[in-house]
């Protein structure tokens, strides 16, 4: 994916503001759905065990909520979250800050790192298990690895798209080096690095859910949409599915909120 | 500047030539300076006319020390300049302001690794935004202040480190008219005060004659020098004073006569820039 | 001593803390027995509860990050035939039985309506070889069926929603059927014990080697636990000890229905496990999911087993069963019903 | 953003390469390389190609000394004896095109889907006000999310998949599909006006073609996903494909088939994304 | 045009008032433009000049027909306008040509739903672009041809409809002093040929008098007439004549005098573009 892809990809993960007006207008189809679906399930019109009433799945958030299994599940998954997103978002900037800087070094791993982002990183995961073995390791591995990979492409593009202009000027007032990167590349680089630790954030979760899915089992949220599964429980998968996109939602805006600070703190905004 | 400085801060360009790579231009490389001689005198106003591309801020990017590979010589005060240094200053038509840098903060950059504590530093900058008008403006963004005011603290930002030759590449280009006339009036009276050598690249002719001592007349392909124009016009100048006219006019019809102004011809298509810009 | 002593177990699990069931492994588990024995002695227990099963197992293994194994026959073979040292110390779970289950309003009767059918199959586990020999049996092969490699929650699922005509599995179907979801038109029980899948616990090479006295210890648990779950008066109590992992006992009063708890508990590397372990070697490699023989008798190894009935005084409490899965006579046990 | 066309002389002084980061085969030759450039030429070429060859060579040594344990790294020749034994077979070659397929088909519809959802909000305020919202919420729960309910709801056949990917592949179409529609500029509209367009001509003379690039931006984007998609789905419920051949391979604890697998999954996604590449500079570039 | 047409052509405007809906003024509303009185007989060429935000733009976007609230009256040919309409060009400062379309196809989005044959459409387009000089460049797109080529295709698309009234709003803001002067010449032939209703809006106030024969002066805050100059010079024009110089300087001075020219405003801040244009 080019970099103005990924940047495509930025806007659409932070959703369209709908329209201030008619703001009841959104709701009508969510309540709709829930009202049918109520009315489904209580004179079953279709196959009960598929249809919970969303009564059933109230209660069901409510049990998880009370015996703190939730709280247990969901702490374990954005530990490692956080972790993984850590690892590879420190590990991001320093690759994507030598490629970016050092042209030898982005000729030598450039092409390598470029043909890596191309294999979907899920592939990876029966490697890695079996490489890094079971429980958080290998996962943390795994998110790390997926956080990665959009911060060393921000990183490296944002540092090597520093205006030319900007740089002669760092040139005519005769700034080392070391004041040409600290106070000309890395503040221009900045917004790009910044798209790239907030994919990052996002990419970690979704591999969070790929790695509670696909590595052996452990706590964790994506444990308990597995468990729903496995155990039918169709209460427990929507509930899992709420969980896991609000906790999605939750990034998206906090990653959103902070731009916004960010923005402002850097005081510019054009 | 004082008097005695004066013979040593002489800029001196001969038989300089420049030729830049380019795989449309006949054999691979472009002529774009050729055969340049200019004698600027400490503390001079000398305007550069020219069609576009006959190599007006090629010729600037040479002086500051921007580009190093060219042919010929370029002294100031005797010594041929090397790289870019503290005793030449710029103002780019672009402003270049650092966008994340606040007007007091960019001024200073002009003064970044010069030999001052930073409280003179900070004295100076002060001194300088006062200079361009722009009390009160201190800690806005580039964002936040319109087009003449952040060309006015480029301004600033290229006299702050008192250079000995300041280098204006069309620096007004941007502005509407009216904003452009206030700001010629602020370049004429801090030149006045401050008796810096300038260097002015226009394509304004009534810029040119209006600010000059000397409007330097260039034309493309290869750029040469086709005329030098003395203006030896009193200051204040008045744009009506028919002695201004004649000059103006004069300078006017080198220009817009056939073949200086090479035919109007369209940019190379840069589709890569389009594609993202669009 | 080691500080730690990790044993993999090759399913999900379920419950709080986690634990899992049908196998004598499981009472050890949650009774705590081994933490028991061990107390005192600096060495702790870690239990590993995998979801992808036998094959996760094996990659455990392969980079050392458990040092006991509790797998199904199948892929404790793949694990060998790769190259993994592992040695079989006792059985802890035999006959484990396996079935075909269809909606409830499937037409498909019997096995050989399955043909043409889309049928679930959890390839690379022990089921699979059997549900290929379930097929012979009646004149199928895998290719007369439209097989899909499902592991067991999503085998569920897709029998539901009816993505899948049938599936193969184990006794976690009977909780489904018992939702009235699922019919049962298949089952081992009561057939050639030839058709029923075992597992065992193993031990990897390198720790038996290091620390023999620490695998025997885990040994005489893993019997006890094993006479305990044979004894017929702990049946309801066993259940209900195996429901805590999540499956009803229902399940399990089903699954064990009609068979002695000495026969399916028992810890005994006889002629039948032998057989079974060296049939599976043979299939597996006719189906290529395995690339070279293994040795099962260089495998298997008693010694520890031996000591330990010997140290608990049961040498003749279960009954040794022949190849064909018949008891040996002389052998006679205390448990035969 | 000027992604392609500045380089930046930043420490070293050279030109750097036209692209950030350079695929291995011929970097682009900037238009105006300084003259030094030629000389340094052929060692640039190959430095790209040091370090897949070391990683190549430690991993056959490896394998021949024995450093790494086969189970955890099968030796490179292995691999590529397994990769050949399923190219020559023919099974590799059923395990793709099954995936290609699902690919294909969950793509057409995610992207039909789409650009239908995607035009209907960027188009009619009202539409926008209703689904909006829902689409926004349901945006966020991922394709793993949605795994176990669609299985539930529609079984592990095909359509599991289908649907999946199709989810997959709508998400950026449908945003970039609204996201075009509504940026069209207010000074190009008005445009229209002053020239009597009627709403159909505003839409397909001005809105339409204004959103082409974005709209190719969506597909582009849709596609890369359906693609890592396919493989997650596969990974979880499938009888053929790669992602099976990957999953299956690790049930046979055969690494030497996952690895086969991998590099075959990277070669497609990399052949698709140079395809694609290639295809978005053609459409923006004459659009 | 014929003469008989020309009484029946005239614009005109009558108490015109507008005000926007701003959340930073007092009130919540912004008056704009306030009682604006303008007569413009057929074939007239009237500039208005005057500081930035005045609502010149506004003017403009009233005639055209695009903004539908305002109060006062405006008559074209004794009609009040409603909505846009064939008999009112326009072109924009920023050419806003599509980028999708070539020359050609640009200029003949003019006659889009003209009443012509497609072979009467193509005739014109080919006239037209005849009339703006840029025959071999029918096929080219906009981002391959330069700044000033752009807009005289935009000039000749807002002509090829031949509107009664032609409105220009800053069409060569964006250009250098050189073309823009050129195409200045060019619109005075246009205008002299075509002999169509012109209204000019222009920073540049030697430009308004150099193509007028009327100049419009507004002030802003909010923005009125001010005083309306009569250009009463013969065509073709000079630049250094006199009484040129004299009416232009008449105009400056009206200008450049405190108070109508509004104080340089910083633009307001927009942090929402932010993340992703940045
Ligand atoms: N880095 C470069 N590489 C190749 N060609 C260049 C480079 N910089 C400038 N040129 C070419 O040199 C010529 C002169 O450029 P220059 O920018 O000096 O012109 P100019 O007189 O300043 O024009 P303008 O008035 O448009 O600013 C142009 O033809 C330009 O294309
Ligand atoms: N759509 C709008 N909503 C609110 N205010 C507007 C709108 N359009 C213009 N304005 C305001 O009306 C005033 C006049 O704007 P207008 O664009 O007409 O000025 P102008 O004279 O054309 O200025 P310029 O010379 O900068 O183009 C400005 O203060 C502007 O902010
Ligand atoms: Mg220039
Ligand atoms: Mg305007």
């Amino acid at each position: 994916m080019s970099v103005a892809t990924e940047r495509a990809e930025l806007a659409t993960l932070a959703p369209l503001k709908p329209q201030a007006t008619g703001r009841w207008r959104g709701f009508v189809l969510p309540v709709a759905a829930i009202v049918l679906w109520s009315l489904a399930a209580r004179f079953e019109l279709v196959n009960s065990a598929l249809l919970v009433a969303p009564g059933k799945v109230l209660a069901t958030a409510w049990e998880q909520l009370e015996t703190g299994r939730l709280w247990r599940a969901l702490s374990a998954s954005l530990a490692r979250e956080a972790t993984g997103f850590l690892i590879g978002t420190l590990g991001g900037l320093v690759l994507g800050a030598l490629l970016g800087l050092w042209p030898f070094f982005n000729r030598l791993i450039g092409p390598s790192f470029n043909t890596f982002k191309q294999i979907s990183l899920f592939a990876w995961i029966p490697l890695i298990s079996v490489w890094f073995g079971l429980g958080d390791v290998a996962k943390v591995v795994f998110l790390s690895l997926a956080a990665l990979v959009p911060v060393v492409v921000n990183t490296c593009d944002g540092i090597r798209t520093t205006p030319k202009a900007l740089l002669e000027v760092a040139r005519v007032y005769g700034f080392t080096r070391w004041q040409t990167v600290t106070q000309v590349v890395l503040p221009s680089a900045l917004p790009a690095i910044f798209t790239g630790v907030y994919l990052a954030l996002i990419y970690s979760w979704l591999a969070t859910i790929g790695a509670e899915y696909l590595l052996v089992a452990g706590k964790g949220i994506a444990n308990t949409l597995i468990e729903g599964s496995e155990h039918f429980r169709m209460d427990l998968v929507l509930f899992g599915m709420v969980v896991i996109g609000g906790v999605g939602w939750a990034m998206n805006a906090s990653a959103r909120w902070l731009e916004r600070r960010l923005a402002r703190w850097l005081g510019r905004s054009s | 500047m004082n008097a005695v400085a004066a013979a040593e801060n002489e800029l001196r360009i001969r038989a300089l030539g420049k030729r830049y790579a380019s795989t449309q231009a006949a054999g691979g490389e472009l002529q774009v300076l050729d055969n340049i001689d200019l004698h600027v005198p400490a503390g001079r106003f000398v305007s550069i006319v020219g069609a576009s591309g006959c190599g007006k801020s090629t010729l600037l990017r040479l002086v500051l020390g921007l580009e190093d590979q060219y042919e010929g010589r370029i002294t100031l005060g005797g010594q041929p300049i090397a790289g870019t240094g503290p005793e030449r200053g710029i103002v780019f038509q672009d402003h270049r302001l650092f966008p994340w840098l606040n007007v007091e903060q960019n001024i200073a950059v002009g003064l970044r690794n010069a030999p001052l504590t930073p409280a003179e530093k900070r004295e100076r900058v002060a001194e300088h935004v006062a200079l361009v008008g722009l009390q009160g403006f201190e800690q806005s963004f580039p964002h936040q202040i319109s087009g003449g005011m952040a060309q006015r603290v480029a301004i600033a930002r290229g006299l702050v480190n008192r250079p000995r030759v300041l280098l204006l590449d069309e620096p007004f280009g941007a502005l509407d008219a009216l904003t452009r006339a206030r700001l010629q009036n602020e370049l004429q009276r801090i030149w006045q005060a401050e008796r810096i050598t300038m260097l002015l690249v226009t394509h304004d002719v009534e810029e040119a004659v209006f600010l000059a001592n000397q409007v330097v007349v260039m034309q493309p392909h290869p750029g040469r020098i086709r005329r030098i124009v003395d203006v030896d016009l009193p200051h204040p100048r008045h744009r009506s004073d028919p002695r201004f006219i004649a000059l103006r006019d004069d300078v006017l019809a080198d220009f817009l006569e056939p073949g200086v102004l090479g035919a109007e011809q369209p940019p190379a298509p840069d589709p890569s820039s389009w594609r993202l810009a669009w | 001593a080691p500080e730690v002593i990790r044993i993999g177990v090759a399913t999900a699990g379920g419950g709080d803390p986690v634990t899992w069931g049908g196998s004598p492994g499981g009472v050890a588990r949650n009774q705590q027995w081994l933490e028991e024995e061990l107390k005192g002695s600096g060495t702790k227990i870690e239990w590993l509860f995998f979801k992808g099963a036998g094959p996760a197992v094996n990659e455990a293994l392969s980079n050392k990050q458990i040092d006991f194994a509790y797998q199904g026959d199948l892929p404790s073979l793949v694990g060998r035939a790769n190259g993994l040292d592992t040695k079989l110390l006792l059985a802890s779970g035999t006959r484990n039985n396996l079935y075909v289950v269809v909606p409830p309003q499937s037409d498909i009767q019997s096995i050989k309506d399955l043909k043409d059918r889309k049928v679930s199959i959890f390839r690379g586990t022990n089921g699979h070889l059997v549900a290929i020999n379930v097929l012979a049996a009646n004149g199928l092969s895998e290719r007369d069926i439209k097989g899909v490699n499902l592991d067991t929650g999503s085998a569920q699922a897709a029998l539901v929603s009816s993505g899948v005509d049938a599936a193969f599995g184990g006794s976690e179907w009977f909780k489904v059927r018992d939702q009235g979801l699922a019919r049962i038109v298949y089952s081992t029980q009561g057939q050639d014990p030839a058709f029923t899948r075992q597992a065992a616990l193993l031990v990897h090479g390198a720790f038996e080697k290091a620390h023999p006295a620490e695998v025997q210890r885990v040994v005489d648990v893993f019997v006890r636990a094993a006479k305990w779950a044979s004894d017929e008066k702990n049946r309801t109590e066993l259940f209900a000890t195996w429901a805590k992992s999540g499956t009803p006992a229902a399940s399990y009063q089903a699954e064990f229905e009609n068979q002695s708890l000495a026969e399916r508990n028992t810890p005994l590397l006889d002629a039948f496990l032998r057989a079974r372990y060296k049939a599976v070697v043979d299939d597996a490699l006719k189906l290529k999911l395995i690339r070279r023989s293994v040795t099962v008798d260089d495998w298997f190894e008693p010694k520890y087993l031996q000591a330990a009935l010997k140290k608990q005084g049961l040498e003749n409490h279960w009954t040794a069963y022949d190849a064909k899965g018949k008891p040996i006579a002389g052998s006679a046990s205390v448990a035969a019903r | 953003m000027g992604v392609e066309q500045t380089f930046v002389p930043l420490l070293t002084g050279g030109a750097l390469a036209a692209s950030s980061l350079p695929a291995p085969a011929g970097a682009a030759t900037p238009a105006a390389a300084p003259r030094k450039a030629p000389a340094r030429r052929r060692g640039d070429a190959l430095l790209p190609w040091l370090l897949p060859a070391a990683l190549l060579g430690l991993w056959f040594l490896g394998a021949a000394q024995g450093w790494i344990s086969p189970q955890v790294l099968p030796p490179p020749q292995f691999v590529w004896e397994t990769l050949r034994d399923l190219a020559l077979s023919g099974e590799l070659w059923l395990h793709v095109s099954a995936s290609l397929q699902r690919v294909l088909v969950g793509f057409a519809a995610g992207a039909l889907l789409g650009l239908a959802l995607g035009s209907a909000m960027g188009l009619s305020r009202s539409a926008e006000a209703y689904l909006l919202p829902s689409f926004n919420a349901l945006v966020q729960i991922p394709v793993l999310g949605w795994l176990p309910f669609v299985l539930l709801l529609v079984g592990i056949g095909e359509p599991l998949k289908y649907i999946l990917i199709a989810k997959a592949a709508l998400v950026p179409v449908a945003l970039n599909t609204l996201q075009g529609f509504r940026q069209t500029p207010a000074s190009l509209r008005e445009v229209g006006r002053v020239y009597g367009y009627t709403p159909r001509q505003q839409v397909l003379e001005i809105v339409l073609p204004h959103a082409v690039p974005t709209l190719f931006t969506g597909l582009r984007l849709g596609f890369t996903k359906a693609w890592l998609s396919l493989v997650v789905v596969e990974l979880v419920a499938s009888s053929e494909g790669l992602g099976y051949l990957i999953v299956y391979g690790r049930q046979l604890f055969q690494l030497d088939q996952v690895m086969a697998a991998v590099i075959v999954v990277g070669a497609i996604g990399y052949a698709i994304d140079r395809v694609l590449d290639w295809a978005e500079r053609r459409v923006k570039g004459t659009a």
